[in-house]
């Protein structure tokens, strides 16, 4: 799960990490009001979960009471790949002296969590990563013991020549650490980390995932969550306990497992038709999961035909057989459906299935083949 | 022989009288396992399909000198799980659930890497062993007794592979899935290496997916020291950026992570990979026979 | 450290342990206010930090309201083992259905925290660790994870059968752990863990030791030392940084060195004398820290001789030997002091103090025998 | 020869640039010992006593090899320079500061001991082996090459002892403080597991004091397992029961740990106990002429 950057930050206050003085606004009179707060300059920023906001015109300086106006009306539902902006960020000019990054995440090959420091701040670090590697400096905390002290002044003397600059960065590393651990992230990033020309260390733009496992063990997280800016459809299908991630295509897949899931897809394009989704029903399955998977997929316009593709183990056939009975007769689906179902129980679900008008296919090549036929 | 699990697999189920966990016991036990021990704590001195349940771990291994152990305990409770067995001495631990949060898997898993204990997954299917043993979910009667070993981050998908190999006429050494989170216990490489000793796996297919890099460390590994044949498949080719595909792992991050750089890793080190897995069966059997 | 009963429940039902009904008074009125809010019959418990309080008649169970004003009357200011009771609990009559021990300490040989379980409550464990040790069952805490969930339920199912009953002591021994790590305790102990007969699990006595090296970081724990109960020059002699121990002789011993200074006056009885105190002045010197250690050593009117055995390494002979003149001219000691100095810098002490009227000794021996010989 | 520190020591001073730090670290090398190297995090680049003073330990053991460190930073800190020595590669550390809580020190032993690293102390005086070394607060005019091993949880004490040997004739191979704390990281056996393959070492004196049951553990391993003379000088006899005298570590609790049991442990097993320190270097001079 994703938070905005003003969230991010209300966070790092939270763990002691300095950010500048800063408010979040949603109309323009809000704006014009915080920016007499803060004082003049100051930065306006678009709120918006995706990067690339400076390039896209949303986040801009406003110079004086006109501007102010300006940017707020400009960038006030502005719209940034796709998404409109519906909160900004008031924020004070920092003086910058210098940037840097630090970030914290979870190293897969390692098994453990390494903080990441590079002199070049306000530059995206997967671009670092690939262009320059060793420009980033790494230190893994210890699985056990946490991130040692000794190992936030690595960073920080990484970072600083100036011993004093050097640990209060160590300082920064360490609340960064504790905050990623609290709160199971599964990244927080500073970028840019300012040294300003007062001599401040501070947080100018803030980054927190989290890690979705995790979540159940903080509620005041998952009430940060922006409803608004996520996909109805996907928060939907999380609630009903489904994983669904929507596509292009018209042809919807309903699979369990999400190895499969995504084999389907790929089978589908492979064969020259177009995925409409990702949608996996998950282990033990009900026929009240698969009318829920039916009901979130067909909210979709695009989808023209339906694939169910069921390798049953835990799954058992029969219940996806009978979901797919009763949500034919509640949603009156027009689409075609063709149906791969194959494992447990599968012969109770062709009985079940064998007047509704299915179309059967007896493997996964043949399922997708008939499938992208039924569209031409 | 196999890896990991045969006959002399002396399980204990951990969380055997819960729903999953009793209707799997049963069908390991069909499948041949030798099932010696189930734990659920409060539960000592009950039975489930006639397994001796046992209140601790330790007891279990006490009493039944159970040397492998599967769980099925809902993820908040299976970090604990995981150390209680590996504190009382078990050599294999076998992760069923999933949900865990990563920052407990970190410490799970330095944990077991200090002991003389192997972690396979969270969120694994299990392991088989044709014909030998069965830990796990992935269902007995797709396998065949054979030379191929099966390694994968998925798990119906591992099926749908198994399924194809034995329709083929081919079977299976061993197969496992190794669990679709970022960070798991035991990955390609440590299976790879399992399989270059086991004298009855002629051929290897790697299941991989996107996210992260373990398919191209694996791939580096067999061109440098893995000299049986090994296939590849990948999934997640039209998955897009940013998004995550069910498993914690399975998302592609900025530009890293795709199915088409692994796709490439594989085919730059020798391993042929499969464009469905109906392909993948078929390269197998051109190769095998 | 020590705290009272009634300090070391407060913080028990800061970790969400179980207590009694009870309220902490200190006038016979108070008592009699408080029986009225807990009910009759009420325990009257006097609070004093030793052990053997039951014994020595200072805990009663009040039936009415007579008894209530007769046992308060009673027990406040009752001397127990030399101390005088100023304050007493009042507390719940708990119905007892079972006792059982819960506590953890350090243990020293494993090097390791353990938490030791035993089904006899109320009695002392070190008793029972002499008569039969099975009787104690011992749970080790990982080092660096903690106490494992499946290590609190193996102590909650050897107290108890019923586990529901099990369970619920396992999340007591979980917070009693939590407690003795968050706050650096070097003894937390439920004796007796009550099962009583509506069913609750409760802490009828709580104890909790701190250790000392921790307490900088526990200002609110510091805050809960009692220090009436405490020896006025030993905690005066703390917050000079130094180390005594009244005892009963009439030699006082000024030592470097803790290990040095029991040695001084194992040697002081050996030759057959009587030491009146342990005082370490610690590692570095100062003339003021010695200074200090005379006026607090001199309080003690017992005192009829002063032998400094001081061994330098750190500590410089001529910093005592400063120290010592400057407490003669403001101290006005009339006690005859042996000194024996060596090590670091003896030949200026000795310089330093050629004309103070000291008693030299050039051996430990020798000095401690001076010491005696003075007295006859 | 000689236990734990030697010529081929090559010592690294934790805070080096403090008070305690910077005088002993005169006097190690007045002794003769190999300091190279010293840490205090932001002064790297300078010079103590014209030794090199890095920001790190990982970076003093890479430019200057060092094997061994002493440290002298307060307690609040002295955790992490241990933990950090570790992670370095060091091999035996020696920990002057005292005041660390118990709590912090369990897990910093257990840490320790999962690598290839020896703690000694916290709260020790340090370890001379004569002639060779000293690494620590301990004075150094005091000891006289020989053959007595001496381990003691005191310092000054330590200094009374080695002071009688050393006048009485004899001299000493190796000696040291273990610290006085309840959780230290090197006890009385483990020295003597080492003294029992020091051929230099005739004899061992073993200075104990109240608290705990070390001594106790100690007497049953000399009887068991250790063939050389041992001595022993137990202090406390006059203490009182509950009251801390000076160290965390001795206190008398309940019935348990008093001079007199040990005393009485220690003359079960074979080690006779001097009565005073001067009492001592006689009963090793009868021994050893």
């Amino acid at each position: 799960m994703k938070v905005h950057e003003y969230q991010a930050k209300e966070i790092f206050k939270r763990f002691g990490i300095q950010t500048p003085k800063e408010k979040m606004c949603r109309t323009v009179e809000e704006v014009v009001e915080a920016s007499k707060e803060i004082g003049i300059p100051c930065v306006i920023k678009a709120q918006v979960m995706v990067g690339g906001r400076g390039k896209a015109g949303g986040i801009k300086i406003a110079k004086n009471d006109t501007e102010v106006v300006e940017y707020a009306e400009a960038i006030l539902g502005m719209d940034i790949k796709g998404i409109s902006v519906k909160k900004v960020l008031v924020s004070e000019a920092v003086d910058i002296g210098s940037e840097a990054y630090l970030g914290i995440i979870v190293d897969r090959t390692e098994k453990k969590t390494v903080v990441m420091a590079c002199k070049e701040g306000g530059v995206e670090i997967e671009e670092i990563a690939r262009k320059k590697p060793e420009a980033i400096y790494k230190v893994y905390a210890d699985s056990l013991l946490g991130l040692l002290p000794y190992k936030a002044r690595e960073i920080g003397l990484f970072l600083y020549d100036d011993p004093k600059v050097a640990f209060e960065c160590a300082s920064i590393a360490a609340k960064l650490y504790t905050l990623f651990i609290n709160l199971d992230s599964s990244l927080a990033e500073i970028n840019p980390l300012v040294w300003d020309k007062s001599g401040r260390l501070i947080a100018l733009d803030a980054k927190i995932n989290f890690d979705d496992n995790g979540l159940f063990r903080h509620p005041d997280v998952e009430g940060m969550r922006d409803r608004e800016s996520e996909d109805e459809n996907e928060l939907n299908a999380r609630e009903k306990d489904l994983s669904y991630v929507r596509l292009t295509g018209n042809i919807g897949c309903v699979v369990n497992g999400a190895g499969l899931a995504m084999a389907t897809m790929d089978l589908v394009k492979h064969f020259g038709g177009e995925p409409a989704n990702f949608l996996d029903i998950g282990g033990s399955s009900s026929p009240e999961k698969v009318m829920n998977a039916l009901e979130i997929l067909l909210r979709d316009r695009n989808v023209k035909v339906i694939f169910f593709n069921i390798f049953g183990g835990i799954t058992r056939c029969d219940d996806v057989a009978n979901g797919i009975l009763e949500a034919k007769k509640k949603l009156s689906i027009k689409q075609p459906i063709v149906a791969r179902l194959t494992g447990t129980n599968e012969d109770k679900a062709m009985e079940i299935l064998k007047e509704a008008g299915l179309i059967f296919a007896n493997s996964m090549d043949d399922g997708a083949k008939k499938a992208i036929e039924l569209l031409k | 022989m196999s890896i990991f699990v045969d006959k002399k697999t002396r399980l204990v189920v951990q969380g055997i009288t819960g729903r999953d966990g009793s209707f799997h016991t049963a069908q390991m036990i069909k499948y041949g396992t030798n099932v010696v021990a189930g734990v659920t704590p409060g539960r000592g001195g009950k039975e489930v399909e006639g397994v001796p349940v046992f209140n601790a771990v330790a007891e279990a291994v006490q009493k039944t000198e159970a040397n492998t152990s599967v769980i099925f305990v809902p993820a908040k409770f299976a970090p604990d799980a995981i150390y209680e067995s590996a504190d009382a001495g078990i050599k294999l631990i076998v992760c069923i659930s999933e949900g865990i949060p990563a920052i407990e898997l970190v410490k799970v898993v330095a944990y077991v890497e200090d002991k003389d204990c192997r972690l396979i997954g969270p969120n694994s299917p299990g392991v088989v062993s044709a014909g030998e043993a069965k830990v796990g979910i992935l269902p007995g009667h797709i396998f065949k007794k054979g030379s191929v070993g099966v390694v994968s981050r998925s798990g119906t998908l591992t099926y749908e592979i198994v399924d194809h190999i034995t329709k083929s006429g081919l079977g299976q050494s061993t197969c496992l899935g190794i669990g679709g989170d970022p960070v798991i216990g035991t990955k390609f490489i440590e299976c790879l290496e399992l399989f270059a000793e086991d004298g009855e796996t002629e051929a290897v297919v790697l299941v991989g997916e996107i996210g992260g890099r373990d398919e191209q460390d694996a791939a580096v590994y067999v061109k440098e020291h893995f000299n049986k044949p090994v296939f590849g498949f990948i999934v997640g080719k039209t998955a897009p950026p940013g998004k995550r595909m069910g498993h914690a792992g399975a998302i592609i991050a900025g530009t890293a992570g795709t199915a088409a750089e692994k796709i490439k890793a594989f085919e730059e080190n020798g391993i042929r990979v499969g464009e469905t897995p109906a392909d993948v069966a078929r390269l197998l059997k051109e190769k095998l026979g």
